[in-house]
């Protein structure tokens, strides 16, 4: 039974489970391009509203503040598919790595 | 065969249906629109599936344009993906089933009329297939008249 | 109903492969009879939405019409687009989408292959092919951001390139899937438990599938050899070289090994592409609004042949966009192996190995089980652990 | 224990809630014991994500029942699941 050989030399390997985030905290695969949490640069942003053009999920409402327009993110709504940092001309949406989001009032997970 | 498939299917229909082939194109390699009316709609679809070898018809749609739904059979044979279009009036939506024909189709015959609410005559059974239960008689969601109103949540406060 | 006949209905919660839908079983004693379906557990009205966004919002929307083969249906709907414009994209960008399809389809059959044990009760089975396939979603998510949803093509060609490293880290996890995947060809067939549950389960004829349209792997355990992939060659398939797998058994055990052979193929195609990457740009810019046409574009989804339909009427946003899953196509044929006929009968114990047989992804369709019995005029619901309880326990 | 809603204190929702499901959710939230929590998962269940304004999608499951912890990601990180679980029982402990 070749299964069980199986068996047996998984016996002595390293457990494949991710103990996260209790143990194992430097076993989480996270390469460089991950698709993470939205960071908004407002400095650079010029309000021109592309991303509210090509936001699938109504994650992006234009809204104004004393600078001029701008946009605000609904991040529970975010599908995370970065195509607002692409179309971005003056690159001030950028998806980070933060792959850690969950909280416990979705009214709050905004970036205002 | 030296001529292409889509040569000899749009010859072969072009043979069959003589001038009741209101429309043939072909817009790129292994894709051919053929449009009929209602009543040569079940005859070609026959002689397709029949006589010139598109056994598998991959599905069946439909599609709103205005004052008539479009009801499209898309079959594949030979390499060739031939899509069959007649339209069909919305004053009387009906159109005859390809259940007997083949019966792979019943499903998504079910799927239209639940969606455009076209009847298709002789269909085993034509009850309700993918929307809620609740959903009321005679509206149908795929066409251009239904408003989309946004679902309130029991507990939603905005 | 004179005869004694029980319907019985499972379900909605998870049957099998934890998605609602739901079947409604005319059984007589142990056997099954007839069999019905009722669906729209996870019917979100997408195509009606798609009227309401333009092209490029649709493709994150297109994408999630599927969790588990969301690349077919990206790289579907592209191309749709893209034949719209009836422009070429550049070749680098069809051997990419290439790439990104069969990774997502070693993906999904290695998720399938553990989920048979699962059904089956060999839950090691299981836990080693999940294990295994970590490994192949390390590689998407280091190649496109994300485990699973990859954004990783749009209209116009693809998003992200193929870097020196990313290569490297390819060509290693395709040599330990190769392994592993060996590795299983060899033991699960030999493998009793599981060779009891496949062998002449769930048949059903060539002649049957023709007649009831089935596709993928489903129709290429009954003999047919047809695939997308050759037929209507789209992306880079003309270049890539592959044989289509088939199998004569007709059966679930058929059906098994069709999957297992098509991982061994695409990582073979993976490899093959890798080697032949043509140079150059990875995508062209399209205007946003295509001129006023239609098009239908087929791609061989890890579950079938995945056929999409547009219309579009001049503005940004598409007039009509039809969306056919590969499991609606598989679904009539599904009924029709689960009715008994003639010499070859169906049991109650089978439901659950048969559902799984088409790999079922139900966020495309959707489903669960329910008994009636005429007879005693009584009708249950199981749920499908007690389903899979009883069936082991026949 | 049996894997049915009355012995289970969590109920982890995934995935958009469209009308015909919503009784079915309704019917096992009640089903469950209290104390009992709910853990919506996915950026579809906490508000309908890439479906929102579909016709039979509602905007997020806190529409249908009370929700305790959301996780954000589409699909969120298995890690991501599994730490947002552990804050929901650091946060019952805690009172």
């Amino acid at each position: 039974m070749s299964l069980a050989v199986e068996l047996l030399r998984n016996l002595v390997k390293r457990r494949a489970t991710v103990l996260y985030p209790f143990k194992d905290k430097d076993r989480v695969h996270l390469p460089e391009g991950l698709r993470g949490k939205i960071a908004f640069h407002r400095e650079r942003c010029i309000g021109c509203s592309m991303c509210f053009r090509v936001c699938p999920s109504e994650t992006i409402e234009m809204t104004e503040d004393r600078i001029g327009k701008r946009p605000r993110f609904y991040l529970d709504r975010c599908t995370y598919c970065q195509q607002c940092e692409d179309v971005c001309p003056t690159n001030s949406i950028e998806l980070t790595n933060q792959f850690e989001n969950f909280g416990f009032n979705r009214k709050e997970y905004r970036i205002e | 065969m030296s001529t292409k498939p889509e040569e000899f299917i749009t010859n072969e229909m072009k043979a069959f249906l003589g001038e009741n082939l209101i429309e043939v194109r072909i817009p790129r390699s292994r894709r051919i629109y053929l449009t009929v009316k209602i009543d040569d709609y079940k005859r070609a679809a026959k002689h397709l599936v029949e006589s010139t070898g598109l056994t598998h018809i991959s599905t069946i749609t439909a599609a709103d344009a205005g004052k008539d739904v479009d009801v499209m059979t898309l079959l594949f044979g030979r390499g060739v993906e031939v899509m069959l279009k007649a339209a069909v009036p919305k004053t009387a939506p009906k159109i005859p089933t390809l259940t007997d024909l083949v019966p792979g189709v019943t499903f998504y015959e079910r799927e239209v009329h639940d969606l455009f609410g076209v009847v298709f005559e002789g269909h085993p059974n034509l009850d309700r297939f993918m929307l809620p239960e609740d959903w009321p008689e005679g509206v149908y969601p795929l066409r251009k008249e239904y408003k989309v109103a946004r679902l309130k949540g029991p507990r939603e406060v905005d | 109903m004179s005869t004694t006949e029980i319907k019985v209905p499972v379900g909605p919660q998870h049957p099998a492969l934890k998605e609602p839908e739901n079947f409604t079983f005319t059984v007589e004693g142990e056997t099954i009879v007839k069999a019905d379906v009722r669906v729209g557990y996870a019917h979100k009205g997408i195509e009606k939405l798609m009227e309401s966004k333009t092209y490029i919002q649709n493709i994150p929307l297109v994408e999630r019409i599927c969790g588990i083969c969301n690349t077919a249906h990206t790289i579907c709907y592209t191309q749709n687009i893209e034949y719209l414009y009836d422009k070429p994209i550049p070749r680098r960008a069809e051997y990419l989408r290439v790439v990104a399809e069969e990774l997502n389809r070693i993906h999904s059959h290695l998720l399938w292959l553990g989920v048979v044990g699962h059904e089956v009760g060999f839950e090691t089975l299981f836990m080693y092919v999940w294990r295994d396939r970590e490994v192949v979603l390390d590689l998407i998510e280091t190649l496109t951001g994300n485990r699973v949803s990859m954004a990783f093509t749009t209209v116009g060609g693809t998003r992200r390139d193929i870097t020196p490293e990313i290569e490297h880290k390819m060509r290693k996890g395709m040599d330990i899937l190769e392994e592993r995947t060996k590795y299983y060809r060899r033991t699960v067939p030999a493998d009793p438990t599981i060779l009891a549950r496949a062998k002449g389960v769930g048949i059903l004829t060539a002649q049957e599938a023709i007649q009831l349209c089935a596709v993928g792997p489903f129709r290429r355990a009954s003999t047919i050899k047809e695939d997308v992939r050759s037929d209507d060659s789209y992306a880079a398939h003309d270049d890539v070289p592959f044989n289509v797998v088939t199998y004569d058994t007709c059966d679930f055990f058929g059906r098994m090994m069709v999957r297992i052979d098509e991982t061994l193929e695409s990582i073979n195609m993976v490899r093959y592409c890798l080697d032949h990457m043509p140079k150059g740009p990875i995508r062209m810019r399209l205007p946003n609004t295509p001129p006023v046409a239609e098009a239908v574009s087929k791609v061989e989804a890890p579950r079938g042949e995945d056929i999409h339909y547009v219309r579009s009427n001049g503005t940004d946003k598409p007039a009509r966009y039809k969306v056919r899953a590969p499991t609606s196509a598989n679904l009539a044929p599904l009924l029709q192996t689960m009715t008994s006929r003639g010499k070859y009968d169906v049991y109650i114990a089978d439901i659950p190995v048969l559902i799984a047989g088409i790999d079922p992804c139900m966020c495309c369709m959707d489903r669960s089980v329910r008994f009636v019995d005429p007879s005693k005029g009584k009708t249950w619901v199981w749920t499908m652990d007690q389903l899979k309880k009883y069936s082991k326990r026949m | 224990m049996k894997g049915s809603p009355r012995h289970a204190d969590v109920l982890l929702v995934t995935g958009p809630v469209n009308k015909q499901i919503k009784d079915r959710i309704i019917r096992i939230y009640e089903q469950m014991a209290e104390p009992k929590f709910v853990v919506s998962v996915g950026n579809c269940c906490n508000s309908a994500g890439v479906y929102r304004g579909a016709y039979n999608v509602y905007n997020g499951l806190d529409t249908v029942i009370p929700v305790d912890a959301y996780v954000y990601g589409c699909p969120p990180k298995p890690e991501n699941i599994l730490q947002a679980v552990a804050a929901l029982q650091a946060k019952i402990k805690g009172g």
